[in-house]
Formats: structure tokens, C-alpha cells, sequence
């Protein structure tokens, strides 16, 4: 392959009246790469998600995608690209039908072409059997599938989403998933962004965006490799009472409640998992299981985060 | 525990707040309108003059000049152009005024016929020809009425020598009442007045209830413990209080700078716009829970205006109108306020005339605020 | 005593049955959560509890008043908040609070303490004059919470009241609930986030308006779902997916559900160290391997398959 | 331009206004209704106003009077009184709107030339009713007294021609012979109901916008010019069928008159229709929220063509400085050329200067709503704030370790 690079972002900035939504960044997206921009509402994501898919022009920096350069050609970029943008895009009085046909229209996806094309959509997305339902009638998770399909009519090399699952329940984000796992395994380039840190996890490599900034990109072990410390469960039979405690010990960052579970976030897991038994031995609770935990990508963020802010105590940020 | 006065005012305190918060919607609303009214008031009040006359005075007379200067010399005709033939006449009232050729487009023209001066000075009888430009029928008829009386006036001054004093009490006496100098904009204004209230008020109610909607605070609030009727009339009387006060300056602007005159009680007309305003606040909140989201209800607000508008008598008197038009005008609210607004202010008319249109208005008003709760509670089951 | 008591309870919109015939208990001062996709009738069951709708049938007590029964005096001790944000957006923070205070029946004096008091627990210090509509997805969140729990409401009902909130804010907002907790509120959540779900100390499933599961986030996955995800990470995870597929069609694993997830490839599996040898000897590239417990979503998802295919 | 795209958007835009009954109605019946409500508020004519009498006469002469007033059609005969005083109470109902009041010595003449005349009271509230009634009464009256008078005067042996006018004045009207003004009103507002249509396209466009459907086009290959004529093109087509119904509307309902060449006339609609679109989306490129357009398109539809384009106030009467203004309003060319061509069978050949500026306005909106059309996105100011990075850095000082730890 002559160049590898499908999408070169260069300290791309873009501000609005006085404020800066996304502060000089630099990514590079390789081609077949299932590529997550993961960060809070506000961040930026969807901002830098635009100006990727030319329809938004960067304040500064430059964007260029498959060396088209996004604002001078970006009619160019437009054809080679399915774009997803947040919230539904489709026309909710056309039926599944006509939603698919006037995007293959607008796309020059034609005749033989088409007839050949549209099976194989209805096929990828369960969609053959409501193709004459009307798009607004469809539940969350098929509108999104709808939106994928028209997405990817034309096949393009490059699909861009901004946030596709928000407001779709497990299932139907389970199923949306498999789908873009499908079109990575065929080899399209897929950026997608997400507030979901568990989505995040499906990803090749995922942006960290926060207040416009990459915090981390990297693979999602990586990142997660980066927290120092450790999480340890506990399950006892009185957690309501013993979490102000445990946030009390040193070394003890976060506590997060998970019903009859705490995940405890420590510095360094020995020493602490010992201070914690003390505690509990102290405290007279003998029914508790403490296990090791895997770290959570949310974990991770909200430790980067902290860091990028210089909120943490002292001794986890040296 | 608190009295359901208060929770309704509590309510109508927090539509107050939304109002105040609009930056679009009521200064569009009030300036708008007010706008409109001032445009009405203009156009109503532009005297139709200076329309283009056209003469083919094939006589040349002394005379014939004497009748062409009376014509020129009234406020309504203008001589504009003395064409030699009627077939020249007749083709400039095919011009059409642009901003290149203005005053192309003649109106009326006047035919003197040859032998008109000595038919007139021998005691016979003459005829001139009118031509009038049909396209403008509202000029024409005008310049019509202006140019009869005028050649009738000049011909008793030429053979009989008589100035229309001294035979005015031959022709039929007339008084008119009310509006002495016919002025068009002194019906026109408290219509447009009405009209601006109407829309105002049904237009800030219409979008009471489809706002909470649209925004999902609707049910946030059904689940509050509000009564129903506490909720309606909470609602209602917001728009009311803006209704109100837009209401007392479109008064105000009425009477002291359009001049048109408030003969009647001012009172009796303060008491009366309250009844009216219910009535018109009980069908904007029922539009309201009609519509799914605001500008629906803003829409709907249009078409019943318009409907509203053909029974209103807001540009033609009721009386005037197919007698299936005047019944069901009579089920509608600004019928009644129209005929008590412009009662109160030109006619002078007092309780003992108008009883029976306030005794409409309360009646309609209660049932469409009856309905109005009787529809919210059933949404809410 | 029990914060809540379903009894059969049933809603049919015409010849549509959204709720059929669910039976369920919240005890006082839990944190209960309610779960199901779009559609499942989630929030067409808190509507009945809160009075708005009526049950075609079956019973339900909600702070022991018979809901068919229950009138002004229950919806002082109940608070609410619904699934779209539902605050005057045009308000600011503090009118919006005076609003709620006084539909509630609060006295001057007692909004003005309890509206500084709210403030301070939901964090919304400094900003009471913003307008609600300037105000970011998790604190627009936390003025509806504050809202809600302004009367000092016994059992509060959120429905979904975290949808579009990001990370960060919802892990600050489930602080905010377990705060509320510990003082014996009861709080009754709905969502679909399953990760939010494993936040809960009690949880029904609903699916298709009947319920499928019950009990402690952990136990319903433990007994849903006793087997292991074996995740490879491996240097091309398109080739080896297409490999472990072949060889489970082939009958030489035995795996339940084979899928890209990254740059890694799940395997649902009984058995993680039996699958890892067969996958070894068959020269699939494995770099790392971890097997890992299915999370609350894995078992809801199994679960609602299960009801699907019978 | 791109004509495929042209044409999928269009069919698109059509499934939309077939689809959706308010902005269907909008485009077919809205048209016809508001010009029912127009026409019917403009151009009523008065019929049988009622007239009240005060016979001081009780003769064959005043008996004649009143039947004649009773048999015209404008007017009839609503209640006798005894004296003017006692009209006052139902003048102000509204009872009556005018009242005719005969003298005793009605139809008596003498040679000295004592005639005896009515006196009419008329209720002048609302000037035009008014006007007819009193003009139809005064007519009667004054015809009977020349009758009586001529009868009078045969009876004395004297020519009755003594009493004829000094001038004898002969009228004559052209193009709307009997003066009804909705035939020159109805070529002008038939233009305006074509401001309909264009309303609905402002509005489908925000739509879009709103929805974010609008953000799927801008990020697909779809050329701007193709995007913006495709959706306008079922405005334009529903705007035809607008014209084709109000033009036989008006041949079969209301007998307006056509003198002139039916395909002039198309071409002139379809040019005004094409403006009047234009304008639309020049007003839709600028505002992208539904309620925002409705006002805005208001006032550029509305308002402008009502006062100020001579449709029924004669744009001669206006400061040369708003004739100015105007040329830029599609509606005021329209409404000369229609009037024209309608009533008085005039070529579009003499009326150039208009047509040619309809025309550059029809095809120049539209231009300069595609020229100033870009394919992005405009990022609407309320969201301003979430990037506010001051308030979210406080957000996160606050947040989660940091309270969790109390």
C-alpha cells in the first residue's frame, strides 16, 4: 500500500465566537483502522467529527483525508465517505425503502448497482421485513441501523459516526456493534465517537478527547496500562458503612458503589489491600470476599483526566 | 396548605417568567402588530386623490375649458393628459404605472363632445362622456361619484345660474351618524385593534400548554399536585395580562393619535375587554392541548383567525351579511366584542344597548371554558 | 415496610399489553433498579405508580396508599423525574426550584432554606442564575434531581435519568443517589445502561411487559450465565476471527458466541483452559489471552435471547 | 447542476408534502381557502341593510317611497318610527343603518317650487357599507321626487323636461363594466396565495435543519444548487396547480374576466412563483428554526405585497421613494402584469420593464440563495456555552474524587 494514512489531522483547531471546542490537534488514522474519538458531551468530539467530514471548516490546522484536503476538496471527501451525524439524519415519513433509495440517488449508486446493493444492506441489517415501514416507526436500534445502511450504500473506504449508540438500549447496541465489527473485518475505516467508555473498549485505538485536547491515544489495554495502581472488589454484607471508611485509608483514590460491590481504587494494591483488611478486621466484619479487579476504561479516563487537571493528591500524580 | 389562588398564581407567575425570558416571540408579537396597526391606519386614512384624468374636449369652447378646470380643480382628479381623439383615450388606460411612466395609468377620462358650449348656453341639454378604467374599480367608482356631482354643480352654475346652495334643499337631506366624515379608519382601527388582541392573546395561549409539551415538562407537571383548573387558569392568565395591557395602549394609540373618537363609557369597555379576554383565553388553551408541538398550535391559531375573520364584521358590518352568516356569527367571541368596542366608542351605547352582546359573551365564554377542562381532565384520565 | 408493592399489575392500550401482569417489591431505603430496553414498559409502569395512568388491572401500593385510590397527598411524598428533562428551560436554576418549591405546597421561608440546602448537595453552587437551558447535560441533571428531591420526597421515581450524560458526570450523579440513600430515601431508577444497572442494589428485568429476572446485579449474573468470555488479543484479529469461527463450525470448539471486539477476539466458552489448549494447538496467534466474567449486560442480553427464541 | 440529484430530492420532497397533511393542505387547500376568506372580506356587497321610515306623510306618494326602497335589492324596509328620536336606540344596535325620514307635504308640489325632500339619516360607522346604502337611497329618493315632480308638472301643462340635468353625462366602463372590485383585486391575490407554497418550503428547509437531516445532505456529494432546486421543485409544481384551480376558480365562481393570453399569464405566474421560492430559501439559508421562519416569512410575505404593491391601494398614492423601494418585491411586478394581462388583455411586449425584472428577480433569488448556501453546518449559539472551558474545568473540580472524599 503506498500510503497508510487515511485520515492526517494536523493541530487542527476550530472555535466558536470565543470559545475553543477542539485546541490544536494532531491524530493520525490508519486505513482499516476501527478508530474511537471516546470523550465527555462537550469535549469536542462531534466538533472534530464535522470538520473530518468536511462540513465544517477548521479554524486553524489542516484535515486531510485520503489526502483530499477537507477544505479545499471537500466535495471530494464527501463521496468517499458515509457520514452518520448525531441524533437521527433520516427522513422519518420515507419508508425504510425510500430513505435507502434516495441516499443511493444522492450517491450515484444506480440501476444494476443498486438492485444488487440494497439485498445485501437488508441482509447486514435485519431490515428486509420492515423495508416498507416508515423510518419514524422504527425503534432506536433499527433507525440506527437504518442510518448505518444508508451510511455505507455506496461502500465507502471511510465511515464516520458521531455518537451512533446514544439512546439505544444493550441489544440493540450489542447488534450495532456487531455490524461495525463486521464492516471493520471487511477492512473499512471507521472513526467513531462515543461517550461510552465500554465502547471504547471494542475499539482498535481510541482518542481520549477532553476540553478539546487528546488526553491519551492509544490501543484501550494501553491506556488502561497507564493508570498506575490497581481495583479491588469487595462484597460484605454492610458496604453503606464501611465506604466513608475505606475512603478515609491512604492510598485509597476512588470508591465506586455497584450495589452489594465496591470497586476500590488504590495506589499500589499490596499495601493497601492490606490496610483494608486491617480496617475490616477492626471494623468486626468477617463475611466479605476481596478480589482483584480489571481496571475499567472509565477508571482510566477519569485517572487521565484528573491528571491532565492536577487534581489528584500528590502521591498518585508523582 | 395553601388555597388554590395561590397555586394559580403561582403558575401564572411562572408563564410570566417564560414570557419575559422570549426574546423573539412577544416583542414580534407586540411591535408587529403595532406596526400593522400604524400601516392600517395609514393606507385607511389616504384620501383616494390626484387620480389621472384624461380630456378629449372635441369642443373648445369657453365652456368646455370651464367644465375641464372644475374637474382639474377637485381633490380627486388631475388632469394629466388632453388627447385629440376617444381611441388615444382609451389606449392610455391600457398603461400600467411603473416606477419609469408614473401616472400611465388613466382613471377616468372626460369626452366633450363638439357643440357642447352652445348646446349649454341655449338651454338644451348636452352630453359629455365618462370613460372609466374598470381595473381600478375602487378609484373608478370614486372619480365617478366626484365627476357627476362636479358636471352636475358647473351645468346649474352655467344655465341657471344657481350655486349649489341656493338648490340644496331640493335634493334629499342627508345626515350621517357616528362617523360624520366617513372616515374609513375610524372602523378599520378598533377592528385591527380587536384583531391585534385576538391574535396576541390566542397566540401567547396556543403555546402554554404545546410548549410544556414539546419541552416533556408537561407531564412533570400533571404529576405536581395541581388541580386541573388551577393549571388552566394559571395558564390563561398570563396572555390575559398582556392581552390587557396591549389593549389599553392600542386604546390609547387609538384615540390619541389616530383620532379616533371614545364616546361611550370607558369603564363599561375596561370591564367588558376582561369577559372577552376569558372567552378568547378558554378556545387558545383548548388549540393548545389540540396541538403537538408549538408551531402547530401557532398555525391552527392562524386558520381559526382567518375563519374567525369572516363572521367578525372586522371589514364589513354583520348586518350586511347573508342572514346564515350573521347566526353563526353570533357563536363567535369577537363578534360581540366588535359590535361592543365599536358601540362604546363611536355609538355611545351603554349597557341598555349592548346587554345582550355581553350577555353572549359570557355565555360563550363559559362553555368554551368548561369544555376547555372538561377536554384537560380527559387527557390527563 | 416496604416502599413499593406490585401486584399483578397490568396496562393494556387497546389490544397492546405494555405492562402484563408484573409483580415486584421495593423495600424502604434501597437503591432499586428497573431495566429494560426501549419500549419494554418501563415507563409506562412508573406512570401507573405515580397515578398518571390507570392499571387495567392488578393492584399496587406505593408508600402504602392504594395507587387507584391516591390522590394530592401521595404526589407531596413522591418525587419525579422524567425520562426527557423536564425543567422550564427558559428559567434560570433558582426559578425553576421556586417553581417546583411552590407547586409543592412549600412555605416562603422553607423554599428559601431547602433551595440553598438542595444547591449545596446536588452542587449547583454558583450557578443559580444561569438559565436552565445553558446548563450541560449532567447539570441539567442535577437541577431535575434537585427538583425532585426539594419536598423532601420519601421514594423517588427517575426514569432514565441519566440518557445522554457523559462519564464523568454520571459517576457523580450515582454519588448524589447513594448520598440520598443513606438518608432512607428509596430511590426507584429505570435505565437501559446496564453498566449503570450494576450501580443498583435490586433490579427487575422487564422485556416486552413481562419480567425476566430479579434480584442482586451479581446473583442474576451468576445465574444467568455461568460460563467465561476468553479474550485473545492476537496481531491480526480479522484473520483470527475468521480462523476460531471456522474451527467452532467445524466442531473442534465448542463456543458459544465468537466476536471482534477491537483489536481483540471474544469467545464465550465453558471452559477458559480447555479452550485456550485447543486453540493453541491449532495455531491460532495468541498474544495475550484473559478470560473474564460476563458483565450485567452479557447476561442481559443472554436473558432476553432466551425469551426471544421460545 | 446535477440533475439526477435534482430530481431525487425532488421526489423526496414530494413524498414529504403528500406525507405530511398540514403542509399538504397548506400547498392545495390553503390557497383556496384563504382566497374564499379574502375575496369574501373584500368584496362583499351590501344586500337588504335594513332601513327604518318615519312617515310624516302617510300618503299614496310616501306609500310609493317606501315600496321602492323595499324593492331594492340593497336595501329593506326593518321598522316604522314616529319621530328621528326614536331611532336612536336601534341605530346604536345596529338594528337599522339607516333611516329615511318624509315630510308631511311629501308629493305635493306647488308652482312656486317648494319641493318637498326626504331627509336620510345614515349610521356612518362603517364608510363603505354605508356609502352603498346611502347612495342607493338617495338615488330612489331623488328619482321619485323628479317622478312626482314630473307628474306634478304635467298636471300643471309644463314639460317635465324642465327638470332633466343641465348636462346629460353618459358613462361607460371598461374592463370591469359594473365596477366590482374582486375583479380587480382577483388577478393580485391570486399572486398572493402563492405566498403559501413558499411558506411551506421556508418551513421544510428549517425542518431539516431541526432535524438534522439537514446535516446528512451537507456531508453527502449532493451539489448545492441541485439540493436547493430540488427541493423547491414540488413547490413550484403544487404552486402551478395553485394557479390552474384559483384561475378557474375565478372564471366559474366569481366571473372574473380574462382579455389576455393565457400562456403570457403562466409565464408570468410560473416567473413569480419562481421569486416568490427564491425568497423562501433565501430566508431558510439565513434561519434555520421553523418558528423563526414563520415570522420572518410574514413579514417579507405578507406585509409588503398587502400595503404596498398597489394591489388595493393604488401604488400611485405612495411616496416615489417606496415605488423605489418596491421594485425590489416580486409582488408588485406581478401585480401589474396580472391586472393587466387579466383585465385589460395587455401583451407582456408592453409591459417589458416589469416582466423583465420579474424575470431577473424569479431567476436571480434563487442564484443568490445558492450562492450564499454553503455545505456546512451552522453550529446554532445555544450549545455556546458547553465549550466554555472555564465553567467545565469548575465542573470537574467538583467532581468525582474530589466530592466522593466529602
Amino acid at each position: 500500500m503506498a500510503n497508510d494514512t487515511m485520515i492526517d489531522i494536523q493541530s487542527v483547531s476550530r472555535s466558536f465566537r470565543q470559545t475553543l471546542a477542539v485546541d490544536s490537534i494532531t491524530l493520525s488514522i490508519r486505513r482499516g483502522e476501527l478508530f474511537g474519538i471516546v470523550g465527555p458531551d462537550g469535549a469536542g468530539k462531534s466538533t472534530l467529527l464535522r470538520m473530518m467530514a468536511a462540513i465544517l471548516n477548521p479554524t486553524g490546522g489542516t484535515i486531510a483525508i485520503a489526502g483530499h484536503d477537507s477544505v479545499k476538496d471537500a466535495e471530494d471527501i464527501k463521496s468517499i465517505m458515509g457520514y452518520m451525524p448525531q441524533g437521527f439524519g433520516l427522513y422519518t415519513d420515507l419508508s425504510v425503502q425510500e430513505n435507502l433509495r434516495f441516499t443511493a440517488d444522492v450517491y450515484g449508486v444506480t440501476g444494476a448497482q443498486l438492485e444488487k446493493r440494497l439485498p445485501v444492506l437488508y441482509e447486514f441489517t435485519d431490515l428486509a421485513s420492515f423495508k416498507d415501514y416508515q423510518a419514524g416507526k422504527l425503534s432506536g436500534g433499527m433507525k440506527k441501523k437504518l442510518a448505518l445502511a444508508c451510511a455505507i450504500i455506496h461502500e465507502p473506504p471511510l465511515l464516520l459516526l458521531d455518537e451512533p449508540t446514544t439512546g439505544v438500549d444493550p441489544v440493540a447496541r450489542r447488534g450495532f456493534w456487531d455490524l461495525l465489527s463486521g464492516l471493520h473485518a471487511q477492512g473499512t475505516t471507521t472513526v467513531v465517537s462515543t461517550p461510552y467508555m465500554d465502547e471504547a473498549e471494542r475499539c482498535n485505538r481510541v482518542a481520549l478527547l477532553y476540553n478539546g485536547r487528546v488526553l491519551a491515544c492509544d490501543s484501550p489495554s494501553a491506556i488502561k496500562a497507564r493508570v498506575p495502581g490497581a481495583v479491588l472488589a469487595l462484597t460484605s454484607s454492610d458496604n453503606r458503612r464501611l465506604a466513608p471508611l475505606l475512603l478515609g485509608l491512604s492510598g485509597v483514590i476512588d470508591i465506586q458503589t455497584y450495589g452489594n460491590l465496591l470497586n476500590i481504587i488504590v495506589t499500589d494494591r499490596d499495601t493497601v489491600r492490606s490496610r483494608i483488611l486491617d480496617l475490616l478486621d477492626s471494623e468486626q466484619i468477617d463475611d466479605y470476599t476481596l478480589e482483584d479487579a480489571p481496571m475499567r476504561m472509565e477508571e482510566a479516563f477519569i485517572y487521565l483526566v484528573n491528571h491532565a487537571e492536577g487534581a489528584l493528591p500528590e502521591e498518585v500524580a508523582s | 396548605m395553601k388555597s388554590t389562588i395561590n397555586r394559580t398564581l403561582d403558575i401564572a407567575w411562572k408563564e410570566l417568567l417564560h414570557m419575559r425570558k422570549d426574546r423573539v416571540l412577544l416583542p414580534f408579537l407586540v411591535i408587529g402588530f403595532l406596526l400593522e396597526l400604524t400601516f392600517v391606519a395609514w393606507a385607511t386614512s389616504q384620501p383616494i386623490d390626484n387620480l389621472n384624468m384624461a380630456v378629449v374636449d372635441l369642443d373648445q369652447s369657453e365652456q368646455s375649458a370651464a367644465l375641464v378646470a372644475a374637474l382639474d380643480a377637485t381633490d380627486t382628479l388631475t388632469l394629466r393628459h388632453e388627447v385629440a381623439d376617444e381611441a388615444t383615450a382609451i389606449e392610455a388606460m391600457d398603461q400600467v404605472n411603473t416606477v419609469l411612466t408614473p401616472h400611465a395609468n388613466t382613471i377616468l377620462t372626460l369626452v366633450i363632445p363638439a357643440g357642447f358650449g352652445d348646446t349649454l348656453t341655449s338651454g338644451g341639454q348636452p352630453d359629455v362622456r365618462i370613460i372609466l378604467n374598470g381595473a381600478e374599480s375602487v378609484s373608478a367608482r370614486e372619480a365617478r361619484r366626484v365627476a357627476e356631482q362636479t358636471i352636475l354643480e358647473q351645468g346649474m352654475r352655467v344655465r341657471f345660474n344657481m350655486e349649489p346652495a341656493d338648490y340644496e334643499d331640493q335634493l334629499p337631506q342627508v345626515t350621517v351618524k357616528y362617523n360624520e366624515d366617513l372616515e374609513r379608519s375610524w372602523y378599520t382601527l378598533p377592528g385591527e385593534a380587536a384583531l391585534i388582541f385576538y391574535m396576541v392573546t390566542m397566540a401567547l395561549a396556543a403555546l402554554a400548554i404545546s410548549r410544556e409539551r414539546e419541552w416533556g415538562t408537561y407531564e412533570q407537571l400533571r404529576v405536581m399536585p395541581f388541580r386541573s383548573v388551577e393549571v388552566i387558569l394559571g395558564k390563561a392568565l398570563s396572555p390575559m395580562l398582556v392581552g390587557y395591557v396591549l389593549f389599553l395602549s392600542v386604546l390609547a394609540l387609538m384615540t390619541l393619535v389616530f383620532g379616533v373618537p371614545l364616546r361611550g363609557s370607558l369603564p363599561l369597555l375596561l370591564i367588558v375587554a376582561v369577559l372577552y379576554l376569558l372567552a378568547e383565553m378558554g378556545k387558545g388553551v383548548l388549540l393548545s392541548m389540540m396541538a403537538r408541538t408549538q408551531l402547530q398550535a401557532v398555525l391552527l391559531v392562524f386558520v381559526l383567525v382567518m375563519v374567525d375573520l369572516i363572521f367578525s364584521g372586522y371589514a364589513v358590518a354583520v348586518e350586511t351579511l347573508p342572514q346564515l352568516v350573521q347566526t353563526i356569527a353570533n357563536f363567535i367571541p369577537i363578534r360581540h366584542w366588535l359590535v361592543i368596542l365599536r358601540g362604546v366608542m363611536l355609538k355611545n351605547a351603554g349597557l341598555d344597548v349592548l346587554w345582550p352582546h355581553i350577555v353572549a359573551l359570557i355565555a360563550i365564554g363559559a362553555v368554551i371554558i368548561i369544555f376547555t377542562a372538561w377536554q384537560y381532565r380527559r387527557n390527563a384520565s | 415496610m416496604l416502599a413499593t408493592s406490585v401486584n399483578h399489575l397490568t396496562r393494556r392500550f387497546g389490544s397492546f399489553t405494555a405492562v402484563n401482569g408484573i409483580s415486584f417489591e421495593v423495600p424502604e431505603g434501597q437503591v432499586f433498579g428497573f431495566l429494560g430496553p426501549n419500549g419494554s414498559g418501563k415507563t409506562t409502569t412508573i406512570r401507573m405508580l405515580l397515578g398518571l395512568l390507570q392499571p387495567s388491572d392488578g393492584t399496587a401500593t406505593v408508600l402504602g396508599q392504594d395507587i387507584s385510590r391516591a390522590g394530592n397527598e401521595l404526589r407531596e411524598q413522591l418525587g419525579y423525574m422524567s425520562q426527557k428533562f423536564s425543567l422550564y428551560r427558559d428559567l434560570t436554576v433558582v426559578e425553576n426550584l421556586r417553581f417546583f418549591g411552590k407547586g409543592y405546597g412549600l412555605s416562603n421561608a422553607t423554599l428559601r432554606q431547602r433551595i440553598e440546602e438542595v444547591i449545596g448537595i446536588t452542587g449547583l453552587q454558583g450557578q443559580e442564575n444561569t438559565p436552565t437551558k445553558n446548563l450541560s447535560g449532567g447539570w441539567a441533571q442535577r437541577l431535575a434531581l434537585s427538583a425532585a428531591i426539594l419536598h423532601k420526597p420519601q421514594l423517588i421515581f427517575l426514569d432514565e435519568p441519566t440518557a445522554g450524560v457523559d462519564p464523568i458526570q454520571r459517576r457523580a450523579f450515582w454519588g448524589l443517589l447513594y448520598d440520598l440513600a443513606r438518608t432512607d430515601v428509596t430511590i426507584f431508577v429505570t435505565t437501559h445502561y446496564m453498566d449503570e444497572a450494576e450501580h443498583c442494589e435490586n433490579l427487575a428485568f422487564i422485556y416486552f411487559g413481562d419480567i425476566i429476572a430479579r434480584g442482586a446485579p451479581h446473583d442474576i449474573v451468576e445465574s444467568t450465565l455461568p460460563e467465561h468470555v476468553l479474550a485473545i488479543e492476537t496481531r491480526d484479529p480479522v484473520q483470527t476471527l475468521h480462523a476460531i469461527r471456522n474451527l467452532k463450525q467445524g466442531g473442534v470448539l465448542d463456543a458459544d458466541g465468537v466476536s471482534l471486539f477491537g483489536a481483540e477476539v471474544h469467545v464465550n466458552i465453558q471452559d477458559p483452559d480447555l479452550a485456550k489448549s485447543v486453540l493453541a494447538q491449532n495455531g491460532i496467534d495468541m498474544q495475550r489471552t484473559y478470560a473474564a466474567r460476563p458483565s450485567l449486560e452479557d447476561a442481559f442480553i443472554a436473558l432476553v435471547d432466551r425469551v426471544d427464541t421460545k | 447542476m446535477n440533475l439526477r440529484h435534482m430530481f431525487a430530492l425532488a421526489r423526496k420532497e414530494f413524498y414529504h408534502i403528500v406525507r405530511d397533511p398540514g403542509t399538504f393542505l397548506l400547498v392545495t387547500v390553503g390557497p383556496v381557502f384563504l382566497m374564499i376568506v379574502f375575496t369574501y372580506m373584500l368584496t362583499s356587497e351590501v344586500k337588504n341593510a335594513p332601513v327604518g321610515v318615519i312617515d310624516h306623510a302617510h300618503n299614496d306618494a310616501s306609500a310609493e317611497l317606501i315600496d321602492r326602497i323595499e324593492a331594492d335589492p340593497v336595501t329593506r324596509i326593518a321598522a316604522y318610527y314616529e319621530s328621528v328620536d326614536a331611532t336612536d336606540l336601534d341605530f346604536q344596535r345596529g338594528d337599522i343603518v339607516a333611516a329615511v325620514e318624509i315630510p308631511e307635504n311629501y308629493g305635493q308640489f306647488s308652482l312656486l317650487g317648494d319641493v318637498p325632500t326626504v331627509h336620510m339619516i345614515v349610521d356612518g360607522m362603517e364608510p363603505t357599507s354605508a356609502e352603498q346604502v346611502l347612495e342607493t337611497v338617495y338615488t330612489i329618493a331623488d328619482e321619485h321626487t323628479r317622478d312626482l315632480a314630473g307628474d306634478a308638472l304635467s298636471g300643471f301643462g309644463l314639460d317635465s323636461s324642465l327638470l332633466d340635468l343641465p348636462i346629460n353625462v353618459e358613462t361607460e366602463t371598461l374592463f370591469n363594466p359594473d365596477l366590482r372590485s374582486i375583479v380587480d383585486f382577483y388577478p393580485g391575490l391570486m399572486g398572493m396565495m402563492l405566498t403559501l407554497p413558499a411558506l411551506a418550503l421556508a418551513l421544510s428547509l428549517a425542518k431539516e435543519a431541526e432535524n438534522g437531516t439537514l446535516e446528512q445532505l451537507v456531508a453527502s456529494p449532493v451539489d448545492k444548487r441541485a439540493l436547493l432546486a430540488g427541493k423547491m421543485l414540488p413547490y413550484l409544481v403544487f404552486g402551478m396547480i395553485d394557479v390552474v384551480i384559483l384561475f378557474i376558480m375565478g372564471q366559474v365562481a366569481y366571473s372574473v374576466p380574462f382579455r389576455g393570453s393565457l400562456l403570457e399569464y403562466m409565464l408570468v405566474a410560473l416567473l413569480f412563483n419562481m421569486a416568490n421560492l427564491g425568497l423562501a430559501l433565501l430566508i431558510a439559508v439565513f434561519v434555520r428554526s421553523q418558528q423563526v421562519a414563520i415570522i420572518v416569512a410574514f413579514l417579507v410575505f405578507f406585509v409588503p405585497p398587502f400595503f404596498l404593491s398597489g394591489m388595493f391601494f393604488p401604488a400611485d398614492a405612495m411616496p416615489f421613494i417606496v415605488q423605489l423601494e418596491m421594485v425590489e418585491f416580486p409582488s408588485m411586478h406581478y401585480v401589474s402584469l396580472a391586472k393587466a394581462i387579466f383585465l385589460q388583455g395587455t401583451s407582456i411586449r408592453d409591459l417589458l420593464f416589469n416582466f423583465v425584472i420579474l424575470a431577473i428577480l424569479g431567476i436571480e433569488l434563487f442564484e443568490i440563495a445558492a450562492f450564499i448556501f454553503r455545505k456546512k453546518i451552522i453550529v446554532t449559539v445555544p450549545w455556546r456555552k458547553w465549550f466554555n472551558r472555564d465553567e467545565k474545568r469548575q465542573s470537574l473540580t467538583q467532581q468525582p474524587i474530589a466530592q466522593s472524599r466529602g
